[in-house]
């Protein structure tokens, strides 16, 4: 019982692992499109968290059978939040790439000390 | 009766084509180079998605699900190999070349990283 | 059982993305993005989330994938080494982890039905969404009726990137690197891609239709078509070339897509309030309410399709031209 | 039943995802996402009928149908790549 209490955190570990992983990214490495990456996995990690919380034990996805009584369904508004979230995500994240792609061709390199030393 | 027999069937099916994915998982992990493992990994493929499909056809019955299923089927068989044909096509094009003696486990200088 | 899975699956996850950050090689980081993608989907879909499982398999699958491999064309795809300073960086992460792990101790376990989140208004819009709608799908529902103001706002972000992507790229190279290439004809020498791809492209096209309408009775809606559709497109643009996808669908009709799906949205909003509603409250576009919610719905899904597809377009097509300047 | 196929399909994964991690070329690596892919689809599909609502198979129709682009999108990319240079060594 102990493991299985212990086992209902593990989706939020993930979520703080993850999370951790996409930020280091973020802030350790030096290549543009490396550091938009990290941020795309850091983004899917807060995605993770918002979908952990919306499981009900015994559950089943919010879209209601017909002539089935008595079904428990997960909660829809998180859902809702990370469904919009993805696709403004992608565009969000071909906004970051367009404006490496201009970087690249205006300074010849997308590493970030580079760019700062031929300024 | 029939039920019986359809339920067998199924079963048989798909635990068929467990062992089929799971052959394709083996061999996609230890043949030597990257034409062997493709070999492995896309006829696997094939077998395993016609098993594991027909048998969850068998399971659902004339509904719509069974519909979906053979939908599902037709398109994975379509793309599976075209899929393959053109991880092959793309690797030959940058020149990988298909040597059966190397053993691209173990990088020798030439071969791309 | 299910749940255990879910557990392997997110610790594939960890692996993957710590793969993902390791690598110097962008392409294979690209490639380990998508298989990202797709544990993420098969966790969504065992979480419940339906929905939110279609749209990263929609956004993910394709036009993630694409886009990416078209910006590295234009940029190399080597990360250099970099000596130093990353001790700092992995400290820093390494106690924030900790910091953040902690901190789950003290939230509800996963699945607990008396968690805060499930006392406060889901219950309602789970109970009204039959008495308000009338169909099953009570994410569409949230969606586009309860929460529609939140979704108009996602629709005009997307519209907002859509066009800061063309304001970028849209601008000529600097002067050096100009030497365009001429029209560039996709796979067209390659067979079994041209058959099998021009087989499916009507179904893709299809399914998006069908998940568009069907998304009050199953999972999907606007901004999962949306981009099924925009994926059947970028593979006819892979196939045949780009100027015959720029031919098949000009550039003028993405835009008018985008601009128009905003405007939709918008304007049935606006529409309910000269017919004496609130702002997006459906009830009163028809004489029964029940039947202006779902007539609102469907017209703003509709909307929301044209949008999400046009502008993933419009950005496809704007690094692909940009790919052919350079 | 399905609880056997499902494992199957998630040791395979695993087994997919070792050779994405290990190469050794590139190519290897796409092969390996293609091949997570199909198994994706057959396990949301063994996950829909465990579930019990077979409804839910219209995911695994959309990773049917658009799992192609990306491959088809990476030939394009060792296409274009070729033909900017001839040799093709740069890898």
């Amino acid at each position: 019982m102990k493991l299985l209490e212990l086992l209902g955190y593990f989706n939020y570990w993930v979520f703080a692992v993850i999370l951790t992983v996409g930020l280091y990214a973020v802030i350790s490495k030096t290549n543009l499109i490396k550091k938009l990456i990290g941020l795309s996995i850091f983004q899917s990690a807060v995605f993770l968290m918002y979908i952990t919380m919306d499981k009900v034990e015994g559950g089943t996805a919010p879209i209601i059978q017909a002539g089935v009584e008595d079904q428990i369904f997960s909660n829809p508004l998180p859902q809702v939040l990370i469904l919009t979230a993805i696709v403004v995500g992608v565009s969000t994240l071909s906004l970051g790439l367009a404006m490496v792609v201009r970087i690249s061709e205006c300074y010849g390199t997308i590493e970030e000390n580079e760019i700062l030393d031929a300024d | 009766m029939i039920d019986i027999v359809l339920d067998v069937l199924s079963w048989i099916l798909i635990l068929l084509g467990s062992a089929c994915v799971l052959i394709g998982g083996i061999g996609g992990l230890r043949l030597p180079n990257f034409y062997t493992r493709i070999h492995a990994a896309s006829l696997t493929d094939t077998m395993a998605t016609i098993l594991i499909f027909v048998g969850m056809m068998l399971q659902a019955g004339f509904t719509l699900a069974t519909l979906k299923l053979f939908a599902i089927m037709l398109f994975l068989l379509l793309t599976g190999p075209t899929a393959t044909y053109a991880l092959a096509n793309a690797a030959l094009l940058s020149g990988l070349k298909p040597d059966a003696v190397t053993d691209s486990d173990k990088p020798k200088e030439n071969t791309p990283e | 059982m299910i749940l255990i899975f879910g557990l392997f699956l997110l610790s594939l996850l960890v692996i993957t993305a710590v793969a993902i950050v390791r690598t110097k090689d962008l392409f294979v980081a690209v490639m380990l993005t998508s298989i990202f993608s797709l544990l993420m989907a098969a966790n969504f879909f065992i979480l419940d989330a339906a929905d939110v499982a279609l749209t990263e398999a929609a956004v993910g699958a394709g036009v993630t994938t694409v886009i990416f491999l078209c910006a590295l064309a234009l940029t190399g795809d080597r990360e250099k080494p970099r000596e130093g300073g990353r001790g700092l960086a992995l400290g820093t992460v390494g106690v924030l982890a900790l910091l953040i792990i902690y901190a789950t101790f003290d939230k509800p376990r996963l699945g607990d039905p008396d968690a805060p989140v499930h006392q406060h208004i889901a219950p309602w819009y789970i109970e009204k969404t039959t008495e308000y709608m009338d169909f099953p799908n009570v994410v569409t529902a949230i969606l586009s009726s309860f929460r529609g103001y939140d979704t108009l706002g996602e629709v005009f972000v997307v519209f907002a990137a859509c066009i800061g992507v063309l304001f970028i790229l849209g601008v000529s190279p600097p002067r050096k690197l100009l030497r365009v290439k001429d029209s560039s004809n996709g796979l067209r020498h390659h067979l079994i891609p041209q058959v099998v791809g021009r087989l499916l492209i009507p179904f893709i096209v299809l399914f998006g239709l069908y998940t568009q309408f069907h998304g009050e009775y199953g999972p999907g809606g606007g901004f999962q078509a949306g981009a099924i559709i925009a994926t059947g497109v970028i593979l006819y643009a892979l196939l045949e070339g780009e100027d015959n996808a720029l031919r098949a669908i000009p550039r003028g009709v993405l835009l008018g897509m985008v601009v128009g799906g905003a405007l939709l949205f918008g304007g049935v909003g606006i529409v309910c309030m000269l017919m004496g509603g609130a702002f997006l409250d459906y009830s009163v576009l028809a004489a029964d309410p029940v039947w202006g919610q779902q007539l609102g719905i469907l017209i703003i899904e509709a909307g929301v399709g044209m949008a999400v597809c046009g502008a993933l377009l419009a950005i496809f097509h704007a690094f692909a031209a940009r790919e052919r300047m350079s | 039943m399905y609880v056997v196929v499902s494992v199957a399909i998630l040791v395979t994964m695993v087994l997919a995802l070792v050779r994405a991690l290990k190469g050794p070329t590139v190519y290897d690596r796409v092969l390996a996402v293609n091949v997570f892919g199909t198994k994706t689809v057959l396990l949301l599909a063994v996950i829909a009928f465990l579930y019990g609502r077979p409804d839910f198979l219209d995911l695994a129709l959309a990773y049917a149908l658009i799992n192609m682009v990306g491959i088809l999108a990476v030939l394009e990319f060792f296409q274009n790549r070729s033909q900017r240079t001839p040799k093709g060594e740069d890898d």
